[in-house]
This record gives C-alpha cells, structure tokens and sequence, in this order.
C-alpha cells in the first residue's frame, strides 16, 4: 500500500499515458488521434513535474528576498525550494506541444479539403479506388 | 471562417478587455524575474487578447488591427531578438548567449547584465510567441482563406 | 575559448531562416540565395570545426559559458564532426538542387519553404552538435516539425495523409525518447550526456535505468524507422516533394542513427548494451527483417521513387546491423556506412528530382532512352547504383565490407549472410533500372520524344539533360561516391577509429 | 476487432507495463533527497539570484542556463508558425 | 498540500482524458480537453510548478482549445468513435 | 625476391581506362578519332606491358600501392611473372580483337558502338588489373569491374535472347561476387592479411581444417563461375548471343581467363600446394574438372551453332588448365600456364573465324558451312591450324602446353588423369574434324560463292596474326617475349617457395 501511495502521481501519469498513447494508435478519427497526442505530451510533463517535487517545507521557486525581491547571497538552501529544472524543461515541451498541436491541425484542415472525411478507414478506402482507377 | 454576427454585448466587452488583457501581458512579461511568468506566457496571453478580437468580430477586423506584413516582420523579429542578443554575446567576445558580456556596452555589472540579457530574450519570445499564435490562429480559423476573408 | 565556429554551424542557418521569411515577403528572388549562403557558410564552419578537433582533440563549447552540467555544451568529437561536415555538405547539394523544382512546384511557397528547409538544417546539426540529452529532443522538434510540413506539400495527392502518420509516429517517438531522458534524470538528476555517462555506470543494476535506456532507444527507432516501426516511412518519403526528399531521406534516419550511437556508446557504455541487454540481437534480427522486408516491397514498386524509399528502409538496417554486432568492425562499418548511404541515398533522390523535373517520369518502366535523353544523370545513376549493389570500387563496397567484417568477428552468421544476399537484392532493383534506361530499344511512337533518324539509320534521341543547378550537385555526389570509395581507408584511420569510444 | 487494434492495443499494454516494471524502482514522490534534487539543481536555487540577478530561478534557468533550450523552443514556435502558414496560405509574398 | 484534494483531481483528470477520448462529438472533445488541461495545471500549481501551471492555463486551457474549434470549425463535428 | 616499386603498373590499368574516357567524350561524331583511341591505348599498353618483361625475367617483382584500404589491406598493384603472363595475353589479344571489332562493327553497322568500345576498353582495364593484382581484394575488385563492364556487352544486341543471356551471365557473376566476398571477409578476419604469396599464405593460421575446405570450395566457386566448371558453366552459352569479338573478349581475353586465372591464384597463391594436399581436397577438384573436360568435349558434339560448340570446347580447355594446376607438379603447373596463353591465341582465332563467317554470310550454324572453306580459304587454313593444335597437334601450340600438362601427370604418377586429358584431345578432334572437313571437301550449297571472297581485311589480318603467334609460340616458345621462361619461372616460384 505504501508503495502505491508514495508514488500515486507516477502511476496516474502511466495510465494518462495509455489513454494517450492508445488514442493515437488505435483511435479511427484523426482529430482523436491529435487530442490523444495531446493528452499524451501532458501525462509526460506531469511525471517531469512530480520528479522535481520536494516534501517537508520546500516552496515554489523563487526566492523570497529583500523589498527587490533578491536574497542575501549564501542565505538560499536547496532544501528550501522546489527544483526548478523540471519546470524549465516542462516548459520547453508545453511549447513544442502547442506547436505540433499547430501543425496536426492545419493537417487535419488539409487532410479534410482533400477527402472531406477526417475518419481513417474511410481515407484508407477512397485512396484505394482512387488507386484502382 | 469567422463571421461577424454584430453582436454589440460581446463586441464591446472584447473591445474593453483588449487593453487589459495586454497590459496583463506586458506585466507577465516584466515581472517574469520576480513572480511566475516571462515572455512565453506574455506571449501567449497577447495573442489572445488579439484572438479575442477576432472571434468577436471577424477576421476583417483582426486583420486590420494586425496585417499580414506586420505579423510576419513580428514572426522573425521575436527570434532575431532571441538569437540577435546571443549573437551580440558573441561578437563581444564571449560564448553564445553570454549575456554577462552585455556588461561592455551596459552601464552595469555582469550579474545584472544577465538580468538584463534575460530582459531582453523574454522579450523576444514574447514578440514571437504572440504573432505566432495569432497567425496559426488565423490561417486555422481562415483554412488559410485570407484573401476571401478580406473581400 | 579560441574559436566560435561551433555556434555559427547552427546560428547561421537559423537566423538565416528567419530573415529568408522576411525578405521573401518583398523579394522572392533573395531567398533561394540566402539558403545557399547560409549552408554553405555553416559547412565551411563545420570543416573547420573539425580541423581543429583533428589538431586539438575535443571542442567543449560552453553556451552562456555555464559550465556543465549546469548549461548546455557543445561537445564536437570525431564523430561529431564527420557527422556535421556530412549534413551540411548534402544540405548543401539539396538546397542547390532544389531551386528549379521549387520554381516549378510552388514558386508562391518559395520563402517559407526556403526558411524551413534551413530550420531543419538546424534542427539536424542542432541533434548532432549538443551534449545535452534534452537539447537533442528540442532540436529534434524542430527538425521534425519542418519535415512534416515540407512533406505534407509534396505534389502528390496524398502527402498530408502521409505526413499527418508522420506526425503521429514522430510524435510518439520524440515522446518516448522524452520518456527515456526523464527516467535518467530521476535516477541521476542530469542531463549532460557526459555527466550521465560518469554518473549510470553505478546504476547500471537500476529497473528506471533499463526502462529509460528501453524508451530512448525505441523513440530512436521510430525516428530512425527501423523495421516494425517504419510504416509511416514509406508514405512519407516517397509522397514529398522531390526537392525536400532530398534532403529529409539521405539525413533523417542518419542523424537518427548517430544518436542510436551517442545513446548506445557515449550514454551507456557497451558493456550496458551489449552485455547487460540483449540489446545486440534484438536489434540485430530486427535489421535482419528491416533488410528483407524493405528489399522485397522494393521488388514490388514501378515507382522509382518508392522503390527507393523502401531501399532506405533496407539501408536503415545496414547501419543496426553494424551497430548491434557489437564490435569495433562492425561500428566502424556502421559509421561509415552512415556517410556512404547518407551519399548514395542523396545522390539517388537528387536524380529522381532530375528526372521528373525533366521528364516527368517516375515509373521505371517508361524509362527508355534515358541514357541518350539525361547522359549525365543517368551516368551518375549507374555508379550509384553499382554503389548500392556493393561492388567496388564505389563507396557502397567499402561499408558492406567491414559490416560482413563485424558480423563474421561477433559469429553472427545469419547477418553475414543477409548483408550477401541483399546486396543480390539490390542488384536485381537497380539492374532492373538500368536495363530498362540503357538497353530497351524502339522508342514508343507518339510520345513526345525527339525522334529523328540519323545519317545511320537508327534512331537518335535528343539529349535532354537536367539544368546546371541539378547536374552539378548530382555529378558531384556521383564523383564523391566513387572517390570516397578508395579513401575509406583514410578516412577511417584519420577520422572513425577515433570516433569510436575507446577500448572499445 | 481489426488486426491493427490488436497491435495497437498489445503495443499500449507493453508499453504500459515496461513503465510499471520501471516504476517499481524509482525514488519516492517528493523525496528530497533523491537525485534531481541533489545532483544539479542545488546549484539553480542557491546561487541563480546571485549569479544573474533574478530572483525567479525558473526565468533564470529558462532564459539563462539553459538558454539555449530555450532559443530551441521559440525556434520551434517559429517553425510551427511558419509551417501552418506555408500548408494553408495560398499565396505567400510576391 | 492535502493528498485528498490531490487525489480527487488526479482522478478527475483520468475520467475527462477517458471523456475527451471516447466522446462522439469532436466539439465536446475539444471541450473536456480543455478541462483537462485545466485540471491539470490545478494539479501542477499542487506541485509547486507555478510557471508550468501558468503556461498551461494559457496554453493548453486556452490558446489549444482556440485553435481546435477553429481546426474543428473547418472539418467536421462528426466522430463515429 | 627483390621487388621494385614502380608506376608503369598502375599506368598499365590506366591507360585503357583514359582510352575509355575518350571513347565516350568522342561518341559517334568521329568514329574513326573513336576507334584510334581503342587502337592507340591498345598499343601503349601491350608496350608498357613489354616494357615490364625484362624485370619480370630478372626475377625482380615490380609493386605499386595506392592507398592503404584497410590495416593489412592495401589496393596494391604486383607485377610476378603469372601476372605478366597473363598480361602478355590480355594486351596482345586486345590488339588484335580492337582491328577485328572495328571490322566487325563496320562490316554489321551496328548500333551503340560508343558504348561497345567504352565497355571494351574498361574491360581490358579490369582485365590489366586482375592480372596485376597484388592481394585478393584488389582481385576482387577488379573481377567485380569486369563483370559489369562486361555486362552491356553481352546485352549489346537487345534482343530478347539478349536480354535473357545477360541477365543469367549477371545472376551468376554476381553470386559469385558475392560468395567470393564472403571467403574473402572470412579470410581476412582470421588472418589478417590478403596478400598473394608464391606457394600459399593460408597455412599456420590455425584455421579449422573444415572452414579451410569449406572456404576452398567456395572461393572455387567464386572463381569457378566465370572459369566455366562444370556445374556453374550454364551461363556461358548462353551469353553467345553478344557480338563475335565479344565472344571472343569473354572466352579467350577477359572475363573465362579472369576466371581461371583467379582460380590458379587461388589453388597456388592463397592455399599452395602442400596445404592442398593436407587437405585433400586437391584431388576432389581434379575429378571435378575431369568431369568437366569429359562433358564439355561430348556436349560439344552436340552442338550445331558454330559459337555455342567453340563454348563448349573453351569450357573443356578451361577445365585441362585447371586440371594442370591443381596436378601441383612443377611440369603440369608449367604446363597449365602455358596453356592459358596458348589457348587465348588459338581460341580468339577460331572465334574471329566464326565471326568472319558471320559477317560474310551470316550463316551461325555448323552444318551450314558446307563448302565455305574453298570461298574463303584464309579464314578455314587458320581454323584448321588452330583447331588442331587445341587438340595437341603440330605445328600449333597446344602441342607444346599439352606435352607438359602429359609430363606433369606423369611425374605425378597420375595416370587416371592423363587419360582423361588424351580422351578430350580425340573429342577435339572429333568436333573441330567435322568442320574442317565440311569446309573443305562438302559440296557447297547453292548460295555458297565458288569464287574467293573473303572477309574485310580488317578481320583477316587478325584472324593471321592470331594464329601466327600460335604457330610461332610452338616453334619457339621463348622467342618472342619468353613466354615460356615466365611459366617456368611461376611454377619453381610456387613449388620452391612450398
């Protein structure tokens, strides 16, 4: 039971990843398929975020200082603050995730110009008579 | 594509939470050092305040209050900002995006030459973040369909 | 530090990219010359750069001068830069090539195509220039990106279908990889490939560790669309535009498969791979079905440009199987196999581009009397092709010959005789190719070629040679292919027995 | 059920069981003493204010440690831009 | 942090990525997708990761739900899984 | 042995493959600019050639190295006295095989010219350099050139049965490409090196006596492909469907004797006499080629094509050189040598016969010649000589090459052998004799001329010179380039060095 409690977040990032994972290869719809990839990229900036996590009194990070906001040099612990590297690295992938978001939709506006379907059986099948005539 | 429906509730409320929305943004931006955010966040809250503007009136509008050229010149510039500052770094004599190097030419100490530089990176993402959000907006919103948009 | 070459082998094409999109706005014209600029400056920096690892041994170039693993470094080793020089010098050929097809396929597209042909040149030497495991997932995000949307505008119909599982797979990929350097960063807190490679040894019995090495190298393998993971390979490659296949098909899976070796042999050491992990045979026998499968759907396409897609597919598994016999041979193959197929698989798309820039042919069938329409091209065709067969003197013997060399070392039979019987394989795609360019006779009537009979009775076609910008980079990778063939002996012992890991 | 589901479902499953196995061992939630928070980090909280003068460590770590990450990330924003533009838009610059 | 709390959350994010995914109406999925988004930036802002949570509120929340009405707009609402 | 480093080896590959590159740059506008660069780079080489023998004769070996492919594994160009005595043959053959092709193509007016001389002269190349080859990869490799210069060739008339022809000649080559770089990857990676040395480098490798014969046998068939023995030879008559000289080119100059001549580096250099005997696999071999001789001589008979029968009489004289060699006395070693000079000389004449009478009266098959041999009785005097000395009759110099071979099987107590060698010179007789004598003494048919009407110049005066040499190599053997000094000299070299 402790073993399932102290590590809850990684196992609900495993099954968002699953769901995720499982809409992108499995689903028939292609807009499934991006909200899948989605979900995916989220559950891995929620196990990127849970490893910076600090128990027992750490903070968020940034530091509590003087009127400007700055600390006296020395003064800052590491056992204080919440590891910022993660966070960083999370946000690098929120973008690229937007930005792959950006382009599987302006597919997908492409992808239904052509075909004027977005389900993937029904894309596979006109390919197929388009091929045989 | 977006059509305009003339609805006077929602046109004025969009209009009047614009200003707000982007000095929100401004703020995001500038306080990035001391408080959560920076450029990217700005960013992407000054875009919306100008997809607010689009959905509520149309793309006409938008597209008048941002053009095309003007989104495209801000497109680079935000990355040439980026870029533009590492590259300064580097012909003052120091690595890539060493911004203490930013010392020789600011009135300042190496430490706030970073602070400084970093100013200047965010602002940067910020001008690209927005103008990209935008314009992916719009060439969704539009299917890509400017031109038809404006006739 | 002494020299900023590292960063302008990157910055140059990015920001050139940027200002190739505004400028395109107003001129159109300025675009395509910018492009060649900008590679050409960053290979020019990228020779450098790897003269002075040749004199001074390994650069560590310091971004923001923030030491690792606190910042990010540039670390060029020898393989680093041979990897460089070769991305750079084919991007080179392709952006060269690329500019009648572009005039005549989407001349309105010219500036953003130009500025994301040069974002995933960046990308590419973004991957292979860092030493941050996270640098390389974001450069290959950008790389990424830019393939799908220079596939997604191929002529073809179908090339947003196409793309679209591109973007799926890629993004599975990149996620999975993503998955591998957050499991390494919750055992050893870092992110700087040589911090994690002195920190994982003592780790090496850790479960995150072995799952994150499993996720690493399958997110590599779906880049590198090694076999059960190449489906959207195919589609993708052969539905995009010819100048942009040029580019993507020679270099994508490359770059793929020198991060396989940084993971594989600078990350974990192969005492980890090949060891601890069946990683060796499972790779091995996956390439063995890769090698198989890609020759034998080649077998079945009339399109050349498919045929050739599905090659690709085979020479992936050329380059495992080199990596997974697990010995200095075999990866001395592997490395040199990666710069021969890069070569050969540039020279290749380029001619298809030639081709149906020219003629609009890409069925192999129509292909009579292209030796007398395109001489050049088609001479230029026949020694890559004979490349591709493996024989010599051409480069393609040369890497087929350590990888046997490899295989033979580690007792793996099966590989040896698989490399022998591809290499048949390719020899009935590509004479099948040229029997129907060089031999067939009596031109069909009606079709728009130049027939008239000559003073000798037999009738001569009108040569029809590609323009200069597409010859050029074609004769100069055909030259390339049968020059580099004979120096590999050079080149190996000047530049990759160095770039393998020592004591190894 | 089509064959593909099959596939799709057996790699899912897979997947998901390699990262339970792998889970098993990792260091517990919000441990302070695991790695990523002893190895690099340490050095971003203490002595980030001090060194670029920002009190915010994930600004400084964003735009200055690891700043070139983040010229990446709007590098990719850019390329995402410029690529929806390039499929959608018919007619781009003169 | 309360782990009740927590939980609750983390569980509400599972039932909507399971409703965004099986959902017949695109529309609807676009929706519950920004839900999700946003319970998951509750869940960050948890974990100290307020940049990220910030980020995702505006992104994820707001801009991608944005672009997938407008992608939707021009596609289709239908979905026959 | 002292060895000399010099260029004229490399310049011996070259110059064919500078005449190769003219002949393209030149095309079809000036054929006859076209064809002088065949003849010019034809006579620079046999020169160069020549100018090599007094070193050779010196007992001196004459190097060159390009370029280091591999530690242990240079691409070295190795001038012994078995290479030059293939060289001899190749450079002198390709002399007169460039007069008779600019005959044969004129007299045919046959399309792609260019193309065929491009190819003729890589193929002499290739040829130049198998003969020079300093270690197996540089064989290798020149054997791989070959087989793909020879390729268009052999597809030259783009006929149906062309296309066929070449495909079945590419298949085989290639798989025996192929297993060849299997034995050879194999080899090196036990030992090291690819060095041809006089007498056998194989031996105290420790290599498992099973992989060793299992690495013999199939380094046999890499070679054994393009030398014709016996299972693998079913390429070769069907490649007859290329153009008379290129006939002429496959069995007499380029590609059969590339073959055989690999195939005696292979049993003398690589494994040397005395580990083939430990091995015994020598005599697995000899019963082999026996076969081979025996077959071919009978399938001979069978034939009615004038090509295909000359096929099948170079497949039996492939297989006696075999034989000769794998004997492993001095005199059969000798003997085996000489003939695969020999031989080249007497079968390019009966080759260029069987073209002139192509060209003439475009009759293919044997039993159309009736009475042709009063119509052109230059051409059939010189067949006769010749068939007749491949059979080991005087004054040709088969006499000479299959006295020795008798002597080797002697010494070697090998009397089996020797029987099968006197058998497939009665069946020589037995096939040439019905042509001769229906040249000669059959009544002409109706279309056949009574009057003297030969073939253009061009082809006769090579068809003479040809048959010549042969006449002169048995008059005196040495007096022309000591011929046979230099098999002599390759033989001790083995057999003293084992």
């Amino acid at each position: 039971m402790d073993f399932i409690i102290a590590k809850y977040n990684y196992w609900i990032y495993i099954i968002l990843m699953m769901i995720g994972f499982y809409a992108m290869i499995v689903k028939n719809n292609l807009a499934k398929k991006v909200v899948g990839m989605n979900i995916f990229q989220t559950a891995l900036i929620l196990l990127f975020i849970s490893t910076g996590v600090k128990t027992g009194g750490a903070t968020v990070p940034i530091v509590i200082g003087d009127a400007h906001g700055h600390a006296i040099p020395g003064t800052l612990h590491a056992i204080d603050y919440i590891n910022p590297l993660p966070h960083v690295l999370m946000l690098t992938a929120i973008v690229v995730m937007v930005a792959t978001f950006g382009v599987a939709l302006a597919l997908l506006i492409m992808i239904f110009k052509r075909y004027k379907t977005i389900e993937e059986d029904e894309i596979l099948e006109i390919r197929r008579k388009e091929a045989f005539t | 594509m977006i059509r305009r429906h003339e609805d006077i509730i929602i046109e004025s409320l969009a209009r009047f939470l614009t200003p707000f929305i982007q000095a929100f943004a401004l703020y995001v931006l500038f306080l990035g050092h001391y408080s959560p955010g920076g450029g990217f966040q700005g960013g992407v809250l000054m875009g919306a305040s100008f997809i607010l503007l689009v959905i509520a009136y149309d793309i006409i509008e938008g597209k008048r209050r941002i053009t095309e050229k003007f989104n495209i010149v801000l497109n680079a510039t935000g990355v040439m900002v980026f870029s533009g500052t590492g590259l300064l770094c580097l012909i003052l004599g120091g690595e890539f995006l060493d911004y203490s190097q930013l010392a020789a030419i600011l009135p300042v100490g190496p430490e706030e030459a970073r602070g400084l530089g970093i100013l200047a990176v965010e602002i940067g993402v910020e001008i690209t973040v927005a103008a990209i959000m935008v314009s992916i907006f719009l060439d969704l919103a539009s299917a890509g369909e400017h031109e038809e948009a404006l006739k | 530090m002494s020299t900023q070459y590292p960063a302008l082998i990157v910055i140059v094409p990015l920001m050139s990219a940027l200002i190739c999109f505004v400028v395109g706005w107003w001129n159109r014209n300025f675009c395509y010359k910018i492009a060649v600029a900008a590679i050409a400056v960053s290979f020019y920096s990228s020779v450098v750069t790897m003269k002075d690892v040749m004199a001074n041994g390994v650069i560590h170039y310091w971004v923001g001068s923030w030491e690792p693993p606190w910042g990010i470094e540039y670390v060029v080793d020898y393989l680093n830069g041979y990897m460089l020089i070769i991305i750079t010098f084919i991007s080179l050929l392709a952006v060269i090539a690329s500019k009648k097809s572009v005039e005549k396929d989407f001349p309105e597209k010219a500036p953003a195509f130009y500025s994301i042909f040069l974002l995933l040149v960046t990308g590419l030497v973004g991957i292979t220039i860092t030493g941050d495991v996270f640098n390389v997932y974001v450069f290959l995000e950008i790389a990424s990106i830019a393939a799908y949307a220079l596939i997604a505008i191929g002529k073809r119909d179908h090339a947003p279908m196409a793309s679209f599982n591109y973007v799926i797979y890629g993004t599975v990929g990149a996620c999975f990889y993503l998955i591998g350097v957050g499991y390494l960063y919750m055992v050893t807190g870092s992110l700087n490939m040589a911090d994690l490679a002195k920190l994982l040894p003592d780790l090496y019995n850790s479960k995150v560790v072995l799952v994150g090495f499993a996720f690493l190298l399958v997110g590599v393998c779906i880049k590198m669309a090694l076999f059960p993971l190449h489906m959207w390979l195919p589609d993708a490659y052969s539905l995009a535009p010819d100048s942009v296949s040029s580019l993507i098909a020679p270099l994508m899976t490359k770059v793929s498969a020198y991060v396989m070796i940084r993971i594989m042999f600078t990350i974990f050491q192969p005492v980890f791979s090949f060891e601890m992990l069946p990683v060796g045979s499972i790779c091995g026998w996956l390439a063995v079905i890769a090698i198989f499968v890609g020759g034998i759907r080649a077998l079945a396409q009339k399109d050349l440009k498919n045929m050739l897609v599905y090659i690709l597919v085979a020479e992936v598994g050329y380059i495992v199987i080199g990596i997974s016999v697990g010995n200095r041979i075999g990866l001395t193959g592997a490395i040199l196999h990666i710069m021969n197929d890069a070569a050969m698989m540039a020279c290749l798309f380029l001619i298809v581009g030639a081709i149906a820039y020219k003629t609009g042919i890409t069925d192999i069938t129509q292909f009579r009397h292209m030796n007398q329409k395109m001489p050049f091209t088609m001479a230029a065709f026949t020694i890559t092709a004979l490349s591709m067969v493996g024989l010599p003197p051409a480069c393609g013997f040369f890497s087929k010959w350590y990888l046997v060399l490899g295989a033979i070392n580690a007792n793996q039979w099966v590989l040896v005789v698989t490399l022998l019987i591809s290499s048949l394989i390719n020899a009935i795609l590509f004479f099948r190719v040229i029997e129907y360019a060089y031999f067939y006779p009596h031109p069909e009537h009606g079709a728009e070629e130049h027939v008239h009979a000559t003073s000798h009775g037999h009738a001569e076609i009108v040569m029809n040679e590609a323009p200069l910008s597409m010859l050029i980079p074609i004769l100069i990778m055909a030259t390339l292919i049968l020059v580099l063939g004979p120096f590999s002996g050079k080149i190996i012992s000047s530049i990759i027995q160095f770039a393998i890991p020592a004591g190894f | 059920m089509k064959t593909l589901d099959i596939i799709g479902w057996f790699a899912v499953l897979t997947t998901g069981a390699l990262l339970i196995y792998g889970t098993a061992e990792m260091p517990n939630w919000g441990d302070p003493n695991s790695p990523p928070s002893t190895h690099v980090s340490p050095r971003y909280i203490e002595k980030a204010d001090e060194e670029t003068h920002t009190p915010n460590m994930v600004t400084a770590v964003l735009a200055d440690y690891r700043g070139y990450d983040t010229m990446g990330e709007t590098t990719v924003i850019f390329t995402a831009g410029v690529s929806c533009m390039m499929l959608l838009r018919r007619r781009q610059g003169k | 942090m309360i782990w009740q709390f927590d939980l609750i959350l983390l569980t509400l994010v599972v039932i909507c990525a399971v409703a965004a995914i099986t959902v017949k109406d695109l529309l609807s999925s676009a929706i519950v997708l920004g839900a999700y988004s946003f319970l998951m930036c509750l869940i960050w802002t948890g974990m100290g990761a307020v940049d990220v949570a910030f980020t995702e509120a505006t992104v994820g929340a707001g801009v991608s739900t944005v672009f997938f009405v407008a992608a939707i707009y021009h596609t289709t609402r239908r979905t026959k899984d | 042995m002292e060895v000399v480093s010099s260029i004229t080896p490399l310049l011996t590959v070259l110059v064919s493959a500078v005449g190769a590159c003219l002949i393209l740059a030149t095309g079809e506008r000036n054929r006859n600019l076209r064809e002088s660069w065949t003849i010019i780079a034809a006579v620079i080489k046999f020169a160069l050639v020549v100018s090599m023998v007094p070193l050779v004769l010196e007992g001196k070996v004459i190097e060159f190295t390009f370029i280091n492919l591999a530690p242990g594994l240079p691409l070295q160009l190795k001038v012994d006295p078995f290479g030059m005595l293939f060289a001899l043959l190749a450079s002198t053959l390709w002399i007169a095989t460039s007069f008779y092709s600019i005959g044969y193509m004129r007299g045919l007016n046959e399309h792609a010219q260019t193309r065929y001389f491009f190819c003729f002269a890589v193929c002499l190349s290739a040829t130049m350099g198998i003969a020079f080859a300093g270690n197996l990869i540089t064989f290798f490799i020149f054997y791989e050139i070959l087989t793909v210069a020879t390729y268009p060739l052999v597809m030259h008339m783009e006929t149906e049965e062309a296309y066929l022809g070449s495909r079945k000649y590419l298949v085989y080559t290639l798989i025996a490409g192929v297993v060849l770089l299997f034995a050879l990857a194999v080899i090196y990676s036990m030992t090291g090196t690819l060095d041809f040395t006089p007498g056998g480098f194989l031996a105290g490798h420790g290599i498992h006596t099973g992989l060793l014969i299992f690495l013999f046998v199939l380094l046999i068939m890499g070679c054994g492909v393009k030398a014709g023995i016996m299972p693998l030879h079913e390429w070769l008559p069907t490649a007859m469907v290329a153009p008379t000289p290129v006939s002429a080119l496959l069995h007499a100059v380029a590609v059969v004797k590339a073959g055989v001549f690999g195939t005696l580096r292979i049993i003398l250099y690589v494994f040397g006499p005395i580990l083939l005997h430990d091995l015994g696999v020598w005599l697995i071999l000899a019963y082999v080629v026996s076969f081979t001789i025996i077959v071919s001589a009978m399938l001979a008979l069978a034939q009615d094509n004038f090509k295909r029968r000359l096929a099948f009489s170079t497949v039996n004289n492939l297989a006696i050189i075999i034989l000769g060699a794998i004997i492993l006395t001095s005199n059969s070693i000798t003997g085996g040598m000489l003939h695969l000079v020999n031989h080249g000389f007497m079968k390019i004449a009966l080759f260029f016969v069987a073209g002139a009478v192509f060209v003439k009266t475009h009759k293919k098959n044997v039993s159309d010649l009736d009475g042709l041999g009063r119509q052109m009785p230059l051409t059939f005097g010189a067949f006769t000589i010749c068939a007749l000395g491949l059979a080991g009759v005087p004054p040709a110099c088969g006499f000479i090459s299959k006295w020795f071979l008798c002597l080797g099987f002697l010494e070697a107590k090998e009397i089996f052998f020797l029987i099968v060698l006197l058998t497939s010179a009665m069946l020589d007789i037995a096939f040439f004799g019905p042509i001769i004598y229906k040249a000669f003494f059959a009544k002409p048919k109706p279309d056949v001329s009574p009057h003297f009407d030969e073939a253009p110049m061009l082809m006769v005066i090579p068809i003479l010179c040809a048959t010549a040499i042969s006449v002169m190599l048995c008059v005196s053997p040495n007096a022309f380039v000591h011929v046979f000094d230099i098999a002599r000299m390759a033989a001790m070299s083995i057999l003293g060095a084992g």
